[in-house]
């Protein structure tokens, strides 16, 4: 596959449809890749690569590129991405004239942290072939099962169709009946007290490095709010506790609606925080209280926090449910 | 909650209709193709579920005069369904059992010209072992 | 007021009121005498629609034990649609928080109109009573506190 | 440097007798930035004004906190203390300790406590205020008027009897709306026409009305004293200057079958017409469809016998643009389509009719001259059964669930007049419920039912089935009397529900004026602002605005015309200074503050940045429009980035007013 994409891609260079083009670049590992701009159909063929490792979402970089740059910019989606760059062009963040979309298949992705963790920390490479993975590691090539290392936000995805696109790599996928709402139900189940003291040891690990801010395709604002001195929350240097995990949970309101569930914040949390099940608590109120919403499915209907019903649930039924204990 | 009060609930419930919706416009009555053999009329249906009479209306021929034609549910302009709510107070009536279904002997003394054929088809439907 | 009242917990509330319909509601319990807990401390806001989960959070971390939120019959707002809005935004705020384990009772929305003096009054002894039953907010504020 | 000074009122007894003033006072001098604290006994009497301007003058104070009553009584009066003391007035704060403290607890050190948090949270929001100057912006002194019914020519008139110049437009190409298809007007029963028609000369006459019929709003832009509408002239075909309205075109027409829909269709007209004799203008129109020389290119009769040559073929829809300072609506109502309603057989017998199509047959200008003959076979009707709530009051997909407010007092209008002319026919009424509120009302409908004879009868028409002979078999309910009734009769009249005009979206949506799930337009405030749209600027008029009948139309039309002057009267509007506005730097232009702005006050604009690396950058966003916002803080909460703000409402004044409170 990825010699097909680079070669399309190498031709739409030479054709002088795109002057760059967003991918994953090889880094010091082929499992370790870095989003990265290729700027010429050479440093493509030499460093592009699309494994299962390709696991960072690009459509956020093409804010910048949008604003800045001149010419067209080709940038590489996988089917869940692909929602972020809807969210992104309904909020007028991109211009879609000024990108080509190449869909790229996706099957799941792997966890390089979990091949480690099973079999230990000096890899030198991992390849995947179908159901094993191989991994070279000092002591000598060892293997292990796909269905053990796949990425977490892989094991519930939603779905495997492109949104949108310019041209499609592989077969158009499909949207998923994913059980992505098990671990927030679970969590619901649980008393008051369990929950709280789960938030608690999870969120307590948090240190502030702001990187489930910067990876996400929703968190795009200009300076954010708590980053800005005259807003007065600003953030710091947190004053006390209580400020970063106002942090979390005002981060998961400003994004509530607009979340596409893409899983980036808890993919790339060094803490391994389970950010996302804020997100997919928002997700799965707004489900139950206003309706199905996929933000991303297209770009005219408007996210649920900006619009109402006149006969939308009262706030009260968070006492009253009975699916939450 | 009284008997009378009880099989008001359930009646309601079993039917899914709300007399409170009722704004007596006589519509269900104006369109009902049986209204002449009926002692209670479409209309009075509704109403005396409204006021716990539904016994009354259990006793009554007219629960089997009903053609379940469902004109009254077509055409009612506040969504009450009277036709719905004369169905759960037969099904009511066929839950008492031996109080007052109908058995077979019964059934052939009823069949007279004037009987018409769909509640023929309705008693033998309500008859129950 | 006996020495008992005295040294029970008296919780903070903020109350946010809209300008329109609930504040001067809470200005009719004045004008009728009708009497609520002080514990109750009202912010005038232009709209319901107005009140930020930022501010409610605020409140929290800088001491409130409970922030209650009242506006317009949904219908009436005189911004026409701002406390749909606030439904909205409240009701997924407040879910969350019973998500991460915070009581329910310490987060309320109440439409109060401007004619419901005694409603509001009401509203704020129900709602003080409520705050006090669970004690003291220590859990927001909690939250982030290393486990040991 | 802060310098805060804090004055607490006594208000008499009404504070000092739960609250110890002068500890509040005493206490709050010790708050940061307050540099003066006095208590007062009565701080809005004058003598307590002239103390707050004296020391504001004397110690050149920044800031103003006043603990007394709730500002909704007084914020005005001590504003303009202050702007009178050289001091902007929104440099001014209230604690509100009358109303939210002192008349609600009794406990007198609870109460004190209290009234000083207040004060605080005052203190700490007054050191967070700027000094606001409402903006200004100029008034166009012209009037758009949008339908030309009895409601729209009310309002012109009005209007332009003020002195105010009115362009009153309207989809018809004759001005009178809905009225001049009314025969006769309850409950007087004088003659629709006959108050009607001096009016629509008036209006015609005046010389501040300029008359555009047959012309449509295509768009509204801009905010109240400065809307720009571009409005749709149809065309027409003939020019209504050169037109004398002689009537010869319509008369050598040789296309003479085309439904005329002045009639509801009982009659037919020919393809140029004059919608009715007494249309204003008196103009002819070509009805494009029907027309032989503009759908095949051949005929041009009509330009042949045209003396004056006002006849173009040639001619075209066109745009015009122009400035209005405030608008009226009055698109008013129509009666709803009856074929959904299938148990009347309406599609099935000429003899069902509607009873606007009653109307027609009883007036003078009908199909028949004002003698009521039955449509199949013009013979006169013996039996007449009206039907009432057709439609209305209904909660099914088939109809509208509110009352239509004017059917029973038309149909007992109908019921009389017909047995009034008709002795010898029997006239039966099936009700719901009478509904006869107005002044002389219900005396008319008894008027029916004693005088006239008319049988009233609690119950509803089941169905109708249509005859071979043309009668019509009517199965009926008699709810009282506990029977069916089974009727022979020649006429059936529906009395079918009211809905807005079909123009009214399109026009609602341009004027961002809100509608109710049935389409009416919505008042600002349902008891206290009756006649304003909450889209300042815009008025309503007449049955726009839910079902009404003449005379609550023509009062409303009044009302919403002396509204639209009392803004165009002034020469300039002074804004609320409290509004949104966006810090452009932070903004990202995702558009979440405009989709929940109720007034569409936000708009978009490309911006130029320059970066530190001196690159620049063009990023769109927000700008408030601050005429038309109205501060209600939407935008604020829907922005992520926190870069809209309201001006004496700032996320700052509120978490300064939280923290002061919570401290």
């Amino acid at each position: 596959m990825q010699s097909e994409i680079i070669k399309r891609t190498v031709e739409l260079f030479n054709s002088e449809e795109i002057v760059r083009a967003i991918g994953w670049r090889k880094g010091d590992f082929d499992y370790d890749l870095n989003p990265s701009i290729f700027k010429s159909s050479e440093d493509l063929e030499k460093n592009f690569v699309y494994n299962d490792f390709s696991s960072a979402n690009l459509s956020k970089f093409l804010i910048k590129i949008s604003q800045k740059e001149d010419g067209k910019t080709l940038v590489f989606l996988k089917s869940c991405d692909t929602y972020s760059f809807n969210s992104l062009l309904q909020e007028h963040r991109i211009s879609r004239d000024k990108i080509y979309i190449i869909g790229v298949p996706c099957e799941e992705n792997l966890d390089p942290s979990k091949i480690k963790a099973a079999l230990g920390e000096d890899v030198l490479s991992m390849s995947c072939d179908g159901e094993t993975v191989t991994v070279e590691t000092l002591d000598g090539t060892k293997t292990i099962s796909k269905s053990e290392v796949i990425l977490d936000r892989c094991l519930a995805c939603k779905s495997r169709k492109h949104v949108v696109y310019d041209e499609l790599f592989g077969e158009e996928g499909e949207v998923l009946d994913s059980k992505r709402f098990d671990q927030v139900e679970i969590l619901e189940n649980m008393k008051p007290e369990e929950r709280y003291s789960f938030w608690r040891t999870e969120l307590s690990r948090c240190i502030g490095c702001n990187a489930c801010r910067d990876i996400c395709p929703a968190c795009t604002c200009e300076k954010c709010v708590f980053d800005n001195r005259d807003s007065g929350v600003e953030n710091k240097v947190a004053t006390n506790d209580f400020e970063e995990n106002m942090f979390h949970i005002i981060r998961a309101f400003h994004v509530a609606g607009r979340c596409t569930d893409c899983g980036e914040c808890s993919r790339v949390c060094p803490e391994d925080i389970p950010l996302h099940l804020l997100n997919r608590k928002f997700i799965k109120d707004i489900n139950e209280f206003y309706g199905n919403y996929q933000a991303g499915d297209d770009i005219e209907t408007l996210a649920p926090l900006t619009r109402f019903d006149a006969v939308d649930v009262e706030p009260s039924i968070v006492k009253t449910r009975e699916n939450v204990k | 909650m009284n008997k009378s009060e009880l099989l008001k609930e359930q009646v309601q419930r079993n039917s899914g209709v709300n007399v409170l919706k009722c704004m007596r416009c006589g519509k269900c009555s104006a369109t009902c193709p049986n209204y002449d053999v009926m002692e209670y009329h479409p209309h009075q249906f509704v109403n005396m579920v409204e006021n716990n009479q539904v016994e009354l209306l259990m006793k009554s021929e007219s629960l089997y005069m009903c053609l379940t034609c469902f004109a009254c549910v077509e055409r009612c302009p506040r969504g009450v369904e009277p036709g719905k709510l004369v169905e759960a107070i037969r099904l009511e009536a066929v839950r008492i059992k031996e109080n007052n279904h109908l058995k077979p002997d019964q059934i052939v003394k009823k069949l007279t010209d004037k009987m018409p054929q769909q509640a023929i088809v309705t008693a033998f439907r309500k008859y129950t072992k | 007021m006996s020495v008992k009242e005295k040294t029970e917990f008296q919780p903070k509330i903020v109350a946010f009121c809209c300008n329109w319909c609930s504040y001067a509601g809470a200005d009719l319990a004045g004008t009728n005498r009708t009497n609520y807990p002080a514990n109750v401390k009202i912010i005038r806001v232009p709209c319901s629609c107005r009140v930020n989960p930022i501010f409610i959070l605020r409140a929290f971390q800088r001491g409130a034990d409970g922030v209650i939120i009242c506006g317009c019959h949904p219908g009436d707002c005189h911004y026409i649609t701002g406390n749909y809005y606030t439904r909205r935004r409240m009701t997924l705020l407040f879910s969350m928080l019973d998500f991460l384990g915070i009581e329910k009772d310490r987060t309320r929305v109440e439409w109060v109109s401007a004619s419901e003096g005694g409603r509001f009054a009401e509203v704020m002894t129900e709602f003080t009573n409520d705050v006090k039953a669970i004690g003291p907010n220590r859990k927001l504020e909690d939250l982030r506190c290393k486990a040991k | 440097m802060q310098k805060i000074g804090v004055f607490v009122c006594h208000c008499g007894t009404n504070i000092s007798a739960t609250v110890d003033v002068a500890k509040v006072a005493e206490t709050l001098a010790k708050e940061p930035g307050v540099i003066y604290s006095t208590d007062y006994q009565f701080m809005c009497s004058l003598a307590g004004q002239n103390l707050i301007i004296d020391k504001i003058k004397e110690l050149d104070l920044t800031g103003v906190v006043i603990c007394s009553c709730s500002p909704r009584m007084h914020e005005l009066t001590f504003r303009k203390a202050a702007d009178k003391a050289g001091l902007n007035g929104f440099l001014l704060e209230m604690a509100n300790i009358r109303e939210q403290d002192a008349w609600v607890h009794k406990d007198r050190e609870e109460a004190t406590l209290k009234a000083v948090a207040l004060g605080r949270a005052a203190i700490a929001k007054v050191a967070l205020n700027e000094a606001l100057i409402p903006g200004e912006s100029k008034v166009t002194k012209r009037a758009l008027v949008i339908g030309a019914g009895i409601a729209g020519m009310q309002a012109a008139l009005d209007i332009a009897d003020a002195g105010f110049s009115v362009d009153l437009v309207d989809i018809e190409p004759t001005i009178g709306g809905l009225m001049t298809q009314v025969d006769k007007t309850f409950p007087t029963l004088d003659c629709a026409s006959c108050i009607l028609t001096p009016k629509m000369v008036d209006v015609q006459q005046h010389e501040l009305i300029n008359l555009m019929t047959f012309c449509e709003v295509e768009k509204v832009e801009g905010y109240i004293g400065n809307f720009i509408a571009t409005i749709k002239k149809k065309a027409r075909y003939v020019d209504p200057d050169a037109c004398t309205g002689c009537g010869l075109c319509t008369q050598k027409c040789p296309t003479k079958n085309v439904l005329n829909s002045f009639n509801l269709n009982l009659d037919n007209r020919s393809a140029i017409y004059i919608p009715f004799p007494q249309a204003v203008p008196l103009v002819a129109i070509i009805d494009a469809a029907h027309c032989k020389k503009l759908q095949e290119g051949k005929c041009g009769v009509c330009a042949a016998v045209c003396a004056p040559k006002a006849i173009h073929y040639d001619d075209c829809d066109k745009l015009v643009e122009n400035k209005y300072g405030a608008i009226v609506v009055a698109t008013g109502f129509n009666p709803i389509e009856v074929h959904a309603f299938n148990e009347f057989a309406y599609d099935q017998s000429p003899n069902v009719i509607t009873s606007l199509e009653y109307e027609r047959l009883m007036s003078a200008t009908g199909p028949n001259g004002g003698t009521v003959l039955r449509p199949s076979d013009k013979k006169h009707p013996k039996t007449i059964v009206f039907q009432q709530c057709v439609g209305s009051r209904d909660t099914t997909s088939r109809g509208k669930t509110y009352c239509s407010g004017i059917c029973c007092m038309y149909t007992a209008k109908h019921a009389m007049l017909t047995r009034e002319k008709y002795p010898d026919t029997d006239v039966y009424v099936f009700y719901t419920d009478i509904r006869t509120p107005g002044k002389g009302f219900d005396e008319f409908h008894r008027r029916a039912v004693e005088q006239y004879g008319v049988h009233y009868i609690k119950g509803s028409i089941g169905k109708v089935v249509p005859m071979s002979n043309g009668n019509l078999k009517v199965q009926a309910s008699d709810l009282l009397m506990q029977r069916q009734l089974h009727i022979e009769a020649d006429l059936v009249v529906l009395a079918a529900a009211m809905e807005p005009d079909k123009s009214a979206k399109h026009l609602a949506q341009q004027l961002t004026a809100s509608m109710d799930n049935d389409g009416w337009f919505t008042e600002s405030h349902p008891k206290l602002r009756p006649v304003e749209s909450p889209t300042a600027g815009v008025f309503l008029a007449g049955a726009c605005q839910g079902p009404k009948d003449i005379p609550s139309t023509v009062a409303q039309a009044g009302a919403a015309a002396s509204k639209a002057i009392i803004l165009l009267i002034k020469d300039k509007l002074k804004g609320n200074p409290c509004v949104a506005h966006s810090a452009e730097n932070m903004c990202n232009g995702c558009g979440a503050c405009a989709n929940v702005c109720p007034y569409s006050a936000i708009t978009y604009v490309e911006k130029e940045f320059r970066m530190p690396d001196r690159t620049t950058l063009i990023r769109r966003v927000a700008s408030v429009n601050p005429a038309v916002c109205q501060g209600c803080g939407a935008c604020t909460v829907a922005c992520p980035s926190g870069a809209m703000d309201i001006f004496g409402f700032s996320n700052k004044q509120i978490m300064g007013e939280v923290d002061a409170i919570c401290q």
